[in-house]
């Protein structure tokens, strides 16, 4: 019986009761909102979070009040790289992704240095590291020639791919395996919850914990790099700003799939489901047709509300 | 004539969009052109994301910097009212461009947002024959700019009784964001005829839309990017584009170089909501012009708009 | 009169049953002592007595009328004070707001009255004057204090509440001998005014000096109640560990000799550090080398810095033969030292994550894996477990749903499933309970007997005369004197710890 | 119990550090010094007596955004809507002000009503964090949402100009001083009274060790709550004074303003961790945000990089504050 009530406590089974509900009442306030190729479509936006959303993770994982506040601006300058880099031509591609991820794990890596080496705590730094970020957008796209998405980069992320679905979900699965098997089964995964759970003594276990930490400010950093190619295929051209909207969103999906933010405690499914959650609750406040005043306040007591279910604070006495 | 100096400050408080970097360097190139006049335009740019006391303070900064003239492209039509009194006091020239301010001590020199607005909805209204479904993609809520242009195209639709606005939406000026809101309303409005959607946000929705395969039963508004117009033409888009053009702030600044030489305008600066605007006229690309505009973007980066401003010689015609 | 009448108070934390049945009655006027040998439920009881936990059965009766605590608040409003085993301090103030932060006194109902809380402070600031060390004052940050003077805070703000029922859950344990002192002093005055007083302390002798009467708990029950007068160290001792009349101390004792002829393990020369000065000592293989002398003399700081987890200012340390340059755990787990620290909540337990997680990270840093194959790290990871007799459900559950001596069971097995060559052993016995001691030495002696060097550090003097082939006793950082051999008693081993103290 | 340190290891507190650990704002008050000499050099004109009253007043709105996003890091909180909580005053007091025209009598009404909504999103944030025991963080920006939808229902767009009396007040002069002068020294009193305050003093033990604190016997859910409460309140004042010094309404004003806030409390030296810090510091923390402003002006910084050099001089400072915040306390 408490096997049955604890796995409806599961956040990912909370997640996903969410879901079916929200797709539900969406297909009500809104018919044709629940079709199968929307609900592909919304996937695909969720794809893109949710691939931001898996850097945002591993960081909060890691402890110490972790947290990327630089992924939106990371975004931003990922798809401006990839976009000059490729420049509408397929050949492009695989320089553009080298190029992103290298700047993404060099703001990554500046980011774990501060964090590390100079202990300012992340979100002092990663807020710092966006302002930067932001000047940085400026100054590059200034006399840059263009910034237009290969087209199969294009394809891969908007036109089915194999069994009518676009490349971008199966990349994102394909990430939520990668993701799903680097915490479970190997070592790095496990000293990341060991370091998020208790850091002190993974130290004494020997645990290199900063470059653990560092290595992922870095990883944060690549996968934004990775959600900022994407979004260039999904906008087909880049632009200024493109990431802002990532950066709370990201820490929102993980915080719906269960993940604690006082580290060590959750993983990447239940992200996953928490991206998709939000996005369905954004797309059906797009749908309805109320005023904009109507929708941020709905949208953020349902934000509000569905918080509830998750990570709630432990009573202080015990 | 003796060579004359004056030196004015640029405010540009938000970098987040080409279309300001370009509206900047035009503004700089307008002054170069001075130069070859004899008169020496000194600019003094001031341009990063600042938030309102942020870009009151630019204004400050001038002040105290002794600028004869401010141009601003403001955060706020109406935060800025008693800063720019005190520049008034000091003997400087204020002139807002791009969205209007609400302060009787500047002049606005930029565009109608509102025959903004209404222009996109009379193409769209012409082209599906004054009848259909149509949703509107808005840009910031609350912003003016946003508002003025919603009332535009509202004042339109007036007179077409069987134009219908389904839903209207704000994606916030933000490509992704448009390309996600048009493919939401997609599933949910199957059978719209007709999108209006401001620039910065038409490419996402066109993208959504050609994703749907439903380019050739939707007419919407575009944009003015080149990289958009390319796309126009290639795929023979229904679109019609009203050009806010990044010009503006060169145009503000030939006309304040003008008046600090003590010209006086023929028809005093009156229009609009606070009486003190100088519309400049809005062009209009559809799908006849387009390859024209095309012509003038040519060779220049995806990002380039297509732009217009007042030359010197256009802006004396409106001088006494 | 009775004070404080409590019966049947249970608790729970999950799988761990914290408090099974605790009854204790204080009377006005007498100091109550509580015994119980570690995490046997002592301070599991004091909290619920003093709101911060909440219990999950019992009757609470204060002055015989029975009352709900409905948290500390509610229990400072019904006369309880009380000063908490890990105290309840807030760094970042000042010791008189310390003093004073449960009730700051107030004017216009609005702001800190500062001249009353000076006042109010001052006063029990002198009840420790000369006692309380050179920069102690008033207006120090708590948090620059060193950890005998936190003490004395949290005692001085127990003492602030001026409540009819104090409770000190180990005062002492980082006092001098001379704060002791002074601190039993006060505790006589306040039985003389009609105080009930409750006591913990793990010193036979300090429990002699101070108290009246003694409740003594074994796993989460209360066992029996004694009038300290009539009873002997001995019985009480007996009562505590249950009939196990086997206790380490009766054991057979250790070889003194162990031949040396494998050559030294480590060796440390003349290591100075923080905690610990001019440190020199040799390990040789097989040998389990005692450190002795009360808690805190410096030996935890000594092993820590061996292991690369303190500081060093000088000396050296020569493990296998070649200098060892301590620089970080991770260098030292590599040139095969090992270190179980008795802190296990600190050092240990990475909460919240399967037991077989918790067994395997020295594996994996070792054996330099990447990939944690869960079938190929059970069959490492079982007979580890299984070798300490390790209760646990599965290896999947979550360490914390283990009992505090079983997870130190398995923080010890993460050790052994690649043999160390030196074994730093940090009063490794904490919450463990007695088999399960007798599990430890046993494999202890079978690792000594393997070649393992071992240092043992124990605050039971027991277990370090059982099982130590030599014994350091530390005295305020450095080694004040060595028992080999038959020197080796625990008369020898007192009086070592405390001359000079 | 930990060691006993033997050695007198730990013992060398420096006078350097005894001043920091009895002023914790003197880092940030020479950074200020710094900016303002840097200023003065590049422009001399900018330390005019007319120009740093213009400072202090367009920036006592984000002084007093800091000081109310202070109260609630002392506890070891945060709070993202409080910009939104300033739109939403700001709108609010304006639509009222213009609907009972503005009079002296109006003017007063709407602020008090102001500050009363102020405390409400206060209580609401409160109530969220401490009470239902949410992270501070998304449920802070959860509610920043909500804030934002009410300002622009109230408000729907930016407009409205605030009555003559109101605004000319606050530019205005008052027996030959700038009326932001007695603001500040108003500030400054009221800071200081603050300081004095139970309430202070329980707000940093809370943030010092939540637990200790609540085993001491302080209520701490509800001085949470009310660390919040201050935080709206302060919050309402930056709204009059962001009023005041654009004289209209604008339900996106304080949209950007909430991140500067946190990074002027940090700048100020404080703790985000909680249980350190002062509201002197956030009071120059928001100070050095202009001040960066205008300095990269000054220092004829070409426009493109300007952002980034602004970005790049706020993490420097950033680090700086941290850095020095931490070698002053213990
Ligand atoms: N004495 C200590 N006690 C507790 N934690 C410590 C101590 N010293 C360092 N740490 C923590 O451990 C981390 C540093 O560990 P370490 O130096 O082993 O990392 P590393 O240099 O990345 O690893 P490696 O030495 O293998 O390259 C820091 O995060 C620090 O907080
Ligand atoms: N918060 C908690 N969560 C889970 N288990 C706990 C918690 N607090 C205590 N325990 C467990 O409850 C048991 C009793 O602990 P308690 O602290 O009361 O022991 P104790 O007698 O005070 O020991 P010591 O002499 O070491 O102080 C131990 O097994 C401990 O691990
Ligand atoms: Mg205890
Ligand atoms: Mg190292």
């Amino acid at each position: 019986m408490s096997n049955v009530l604890s796995f409806f406590r599961q956040p990912i089974v909370v997640a996903l009761f969410l879901i079916v509900v929200l797709l539900y009442l969406g297909e009500i306030l809104s018919p044709g909102f629940a079709t199968g190729g929307q609900i592909l479509r919304l996937l695909i936006v969720a794809s893109l979070l949710g691939i931001v959303a898996a850097g945002q993770n591993v960081v909060i994982l890691g402890g110490r009040e972790g947290i990327d506040l630089s992924v939106g601006g990371v975004v931003s300058l990922s798809a401006i790289i990839a976009g000059n880099v490729m420049n509408g031509g397929d050949a492009g591609i695989l320089p553009a992704i080298a190029a992103c991820l290298a700047a993404g794990a060099f703001f990554g890596l500046l980011n774990g240095l501060g964090i590390t080496l100079l202990r300012i705590p992340p979100l002092v730094m990663t807020l710092g590291m966006l302002g930067v970020l932001q000047g940085l957008l400026v100054v590059i796209r200034m006399g840059i020639p263009s910034g237009r998405a290969a087209p199969a980069l294009s394809s891969f992320v908007t036109q089915p791919l194999v069994f009518g679905i676009p490349g971008i979900i199966w990349l994102w699965i394909a990430i939520g395996i990668l993701m799903a098997f680097m915490l479970n089964r190997t070592v790095f995964g496990h000293r990341i919850y060991a370091i998020g759970s208790n850091e002190h003594a993974a130290f004494m276990a020997g645990v290199p914990v900063r470059l653990m930490r560092i290595a992922l400010f870095m990883i944060s950093g690549m996968f934004a790099a990775i959600a900022g190619l994407c979004l260039l295929g999904y906008s087909g051209s880049s632009f200024a700003n493109v990431g802002e909207q990532y950066t709370l969103t990201s820490i929102i999906a993980v915080v719906f799939g269960g993940t604690s933010l006082a580290g060590g405690k959750g993983g990447y499914t239940g992200t996953m489901a928490g991206a998709i959650l939000l996005v369905i609750l954004q797309g059906i406040l797009t749908t309805v047709n109320i005023d904009e005043s109507g929708r941020q306040m709905v949208f953020g007591a349902t934000l509000l509300l569905l918080m509830t279910f998750y990570g709630r604070g432990r009573a202080m006495r015990a | 004539v003796n060579a004359e100096t004056f030196k004015i400050g640029l405010s540009n408080g938000w970098v987040g969009s080409e279309w300001r970097t370009q509206m900047i360097d035009e503004a700089k190139a307008a002054a170069a052109k001075w130069k070859e006049k004899g008169v020496d335009v000194e600019v003094s740019v001031q341009s990063a994301n600042v938030d309102v006391p942020g870009q009151i303070a630019h204004i400050r900064n001038f002040i105290a910097e002794g600028v004869n003239a401010i141009i601003v492209n403001p955060n706020s039509p109406t935060a800025f009212d008693p800063i720019f009194a005190q520049a008034k006091e000091a003997g400087i020239l204020v002139i807002a461009t791009d969205a209007e301010v609400s302060s009787p001590d500047a002049i606005y020199v930029g565009i109608d947002q509102t025959a903004w607005g209404a222009a996109g909805a009379k193409w769209l209204a012409e082209t599906l024959d004054g009848k259909g479904k149509v949703v509107a993609i808005n840009g910031v809520a609350g912003h003016p700019a946003n508002e003025m242009r919603a009332a535009g195209y509202k004042q339109v639709f007036k007179d077409f009784p069987d134009m219908q606005i389904v839903n209207e939406v704000n994606a916030n000026w933000d490509q992704a964001q448009g390309q996600q809101a048009m493919q939401n309303i997609l599933a949910t409005y199957p059978d719209i005829n007709g999108v209006l959607v401001q620039d910065g946000m038409a490419a996402g929705a066109w993208k959504s839309i050609m994703d749907a395969g439903k380019k050739d039963q939707i007419a919407a508004t575009g944009e003015i990017r080149k990289d958009f117009i390319d796309l126009w033409i290639k795929e023979e888009l229904n679109s019609g584009a009203t050009v806010n053009p990044p010009g503006v702030m060169a145009s503000a600044l030939n006309v304040a170089v003008l008046m600090l030489q003590g010209k006086e305008l023929k028809e005093p600066a009156k229009a609009g909501q606070y009486s003190n605007a100088l519309y400049l006229p809005i062009p209009f690309i559809d799908s006849q012009n387009v390859q024209e505009a095309a012509k003038q973007l040519e060779g220049k980066p995806g990002h380039y708009s297509y732009t217009s401003s007042l030359s010197i010689e256009e802006a004396e015609a409106l001088f006494k | 009169m009775s004070k404080l009448k409590l019966s049947g108070v249970s608790k729970a934390y999950g799988a761990t049953l914290a408090l099974r049945r605790g009854d204790l009655e204080v009377m006005a006027g007498e100091v109550h002592v509580l015994m119980g040998s570690n995490g046997s439920g002592k301070s599991t009881l004091c909290k619920i007595i003093a709101g911060s936990v909440r219990p999950d059965a019992g009757k609470i009766l204060i002055d015989d009328t029975p009352v709900t605590i409905t948290g500390p608040r509610s229990a400072r409003a019904q006369g309880i004070g009380i000063f908490y085993q890990e105290l309840s301090l807030a760094a970042h103030r000042s010791v008189e707001e310390n003093i004073c932060l449960a009730a700051l006194p107030i004017k216009a109902r609005l702001f800190v009255d500062r001249t009353a809380l000076k006042e109010r402070a001052a006063r029990y600031i002198a009840l420790f004057e000369g006692v309380s060390g050179d920069e102690f004052s008033a207006d120090a940050l708590v948090g620059n204090l060193r950890p005998d003077q936190r003490q004395l805070v949290e005692i001085m703000k127990a003492l602030a509440s001026e409540a009819p029922l104090l409770i000190f859950d180990e005062p002492t344990s980082a006092l001098d001998r001379a704060q002791v002192e002074r601190f039993f002093e006060i505790l006589r005055d306040l039985k003389l005014r009609g105080r009930g007083i409750i006591f913990i302390s793990h010193r036979m002798d300090e429990i002699k000096a101070i108290g009246d009467r003694v409740t003594i708990i074994r796993d989460g029950e209360t066992i029996t109640t004694l009038n300290l007068a009539e009873t002997d160290a001995a019985s009480v001792i007996r009562l505590m560990v249950g009939g196990a009349g086997d206790m380490p101390a009766t054991q057979s004792s250790a070889p003194a000799v162990v031949n040396l002829a494998d050559g030294a393990a480590l060796t440390v020369r003349d290591l100075s550090g923080a905690g610990f000065r001019n440190i020199s000592f040799e390990l040789a293989r097989g040998e389990i080398l005692g450190f002795g002398g009360l808690h805190g003399q410096g030996q935890s700081a000594l092993l820590r810095a061996i292991f690369g987890a303190g500081s060093i200012s000088s000396g050296e340390i020569v493990l296998a033969g070649s200098r060892f340059d301590a620089s970080s755990p991770r260098d030292a787990i590599r040139r095969g030292c090992a270190y179980v620290s008795g802190d296990r909540g600190r050092d240990g337990v990475i909460s919240g994550r399967p037991i077989l997680e918790n067994v395997t990270p020295i594996h994996y840093l070792r054996d330099r894996l990447m990939i944690a194959s869960p079938s190929r790290l059970r069959d490492r990871v079982a007979p580890a477990l299984e070798s300490m007799h390790t209760k646990f459900a599965s290896l999947l559950h979550p360490i914390n749903s283990l009992s505090g001596g079983n997870q130190q069971k398995v923080i010890i097995a993460r050790w052994l499933i690649d043999r160390p060559d030196v074994l730093l052993l940090d009063d490794p016995t904490k919450g463990i309970d007695l088999s399960a001691k007798a599990d430890l030495f046993v494999l202890i002696r079978q690792l000594a007997s393997e070649g393992l060097g071992i240092v043992l550090y124990s605050s039971e003097d027991a277990e370090l005369l059982g099982n130590a082939n030599r014994i350091l006793v530390f005295n305020g950082g450095s080694i004040s004197r060595e028992l080999t051999g038959a020197e080796r008693t625990r008369y020898n081993l007192y009086q070592a710890a405390y001359e000079a103290a | 119990m930990a060691e006993i340190a033997i050695s007198t290891t730990s013992r060398r507190a420096g006078g350097l550090r005894k001043l920091l650990e009895r002023y914790p704002f003197l880092p940030a008050l020479a950074i200020v010094l710094a900016l303002l000499a840097l200023n003065g050099i590049f422009s001399p004109n900018s330390l005019s007596y007319r120009s740093l009253t213009g400072l202090l007043s367009t920036y006592m709105a984000l002084i007093l955004l800091a000081i109310a996003q202070t109260y609630v890091v002392y506890a070891g909180d945060i709070d993202l809507s409080a910009g939104s909580i300033l739109s939403l005053v700001n709108v609010a007091i304006i639509v009222l002000m213009e609907r009972w025209e503005g009079g002296a009598g109006a003017v007063l009404l709407a602020l008090a009503l102001g500050l009363v909504l102020g405390l409400a999103c206060g209580v609401v944030n409160g109530l969220v964090v401490a009470a239902l025991r949410l992270q501070a963080i998304v449920a802070t920006f959860a509610t920043s949402i909500f804030f934002t939808g009410l300002a622009l229902y109230i408000l729907p767009v930016a407009g409205t100009p605030a009555p003559a009396l109101f605004w000319r007040t606050y530019g205005g002069r008052l027996l030959g001083l700038p009326f932001v002068f007695y603001i500040l020294a108003a500030l400054i009193v009221l800071l200081l009274v603050l300081g004095r305050a139970r309430l202070t003093t329980q707000l940093l033990a809370v943030g010092d060790d939540q637990q200790a604190a609540y085993q001491t016997g302080l209520p701490v859910v509800s001085i949470r709550i009310r660390g919040y409460l201050l935080c709206g309140l302060f919050s309402a004042l930056a709204a009059f004074c962001i009023t005041g010094d654009t004289a209209s309404g604008d339900p996106l004003v304080g949209g950007k303003m909430t991140l500067y806030s946190v990074a002027a409390v940090v700048l100020g030296g404080s703790a985000l961790s909680g249980g350190w810090g002062t509201v002197i510091g956030s009071l120059l923390g928001a100070l050095t945000i202009g001040l960066i402003n205008s300095v990269v002006f000054f220092m004829g910084t070409p426009s493109e990089w300007q952002n980034f050099v602004q970005g790049f001089a706020i993490l420097i400072v950033l680090m700086a504050g941290v850095l020095a915040g931490r070698r002053a306390r213990p």
